[in-house]
């Protein structure tokens, strides 16, 4: 699974894309955040503050209930601000 | 439909010409054009970076012109958007309607701007006295915080 | 503030741009066209002649410019209205408003075109089928009625 | 004082411009309408149906009770019918 981070996410996170293997127990949004939050202190750091970071699933707004199995691509990135 | 996510600068002329030329029934043509102002929040912007996602973006801006078209009897609609890195006086976005009646050309091109300046798929970097800051999205603060709340209980 | 009377075609796209250039307060730029439809209450248009009364349309047109920068916080307003022979697909009017805030940019300039096509100071000579037809304006005709009998009594 | 017509009127009238010496007695806008009807079957034609005529007086639009008196220019048109 590709994983893409915009924004101040890219910055903090350190990078704007990892390809990831999550564990089978893995299901949801709020899942792979708990998991990609294991990778290092900066991803801790970054995913830190769920209030504001929001998810794409294989470019489709997400939640952080809905499943992420089988997803080829998800995003997080912070509110967006508009053009 | 047209929807264009790009780097480069628009031709207003151009781009609204292409929208009625040879088409006798349109009535009107509303359309808005977003510029960088050099001020935001009381403090000095001397730049804007606009970061997107590519490919989701466009996917966005086609929901919500087709969203316009379902909404409104429109002949056409047109969004540029740009991104990139952006100064004082630069265009940002061109939106524009068409249709035989005004009304409907008006209110799908208010519609569209508000949603593109509030709810688009980008993320601004302003330089304000040297320093690079992400602009923040209170409102959506919030309300994501209720979101998250509500499915962690 | 601009107002333009003229025969001849208009570039939108440079009438546009004059009213932002070199102005970096100016978050956005709201503007209608209005063109020439070939068809007008069920009837083919093949042509329309569009008469004024030069020097009145101007005051008038500069007037109901004045009132828009008076009603909402504008930087500048622009009316450009053609006259004389128009086919179908041409453009009859442009007008546009600028302003630090998007509402108000749409609300003017919306409040602008409503009033130009339908109190400016034209009249409509329609082509339809061979025969050439003055428009006639029905509601406004109720209106007069009323206001003659009350002062001939 | 020069009085104009525009559109259906000037057509029916059968001139757009003309330069008139109203009587004395002429004070308002409908004086000077009468006034005009006498002028030529044409203009009793064309001024007949005052329901559909409006006048400006100096180029502001003005009533029927309107002054006339000191006026350089005068003119009839039928209502507007928009851009």
């Amino acid at each position: 699974m590709k994983v893409l981070y915009f924004a101040w996410l890219r910055e903090r996170v350190g990078m704007a894309e990892e390809t990831v293997t999550p564990p089978e127990d893995v299901a949801t949004v709020a899942d792979l955040i708990e998991h990609l939050k294991t990778r290092s202190p900066a991803h801790a750091e970054a995913l830190g503050d769920t209030r504001v970071v929001r998810c794409a699933v294989d470019q489709e707004h997400a939640q952080p209930g809905d499943s992420v199995r089988g997803a080829s691509e998800v995003a997080f990135f912070p509110p967006v601000t508009g053009g | 439909m047209t929807v264009k996510v790009q780097r480069e600068d628009f031709d207003i002329g151009a781009e609204l010409d292409s929208l009625t030329e040879g088409r006798h029934g349109v009535g009107g043509l509303a359309s808005f054009v977003g510029l960088v102002r050099d001020i935001h929040g009381g403090a000095e912007v001397s730049a804007m970076t606009l970061e997107h996602y590519p490919g989701m973006t466009e996917r966005e801006l086609e929901r919500i012109a087709t969203e316009a078209k379902e909404r409104w009897p429109l002949d056409e609609v047109l969004i540029v958007h740009r991104y990139g890195r952006l100064e004082p006086g630069d265009r940002i976005v061109l939106c524009a309607a068409s249709s035989a009646h005004r009304h409907a050309a008006l209110e799908a091109c208010a519609f569209l701007i508000d949603w593109l300046k509030t709810k688009a798929p980008f993320w601004k970097l302003e330089a304000t006295g040297g320093a690079d800051k992400w602009v923040d999205a209170r409102e959506s603060d919030d309300e994501a915080a209720k979101r998250w709340r509500e499915t962690s209980g």
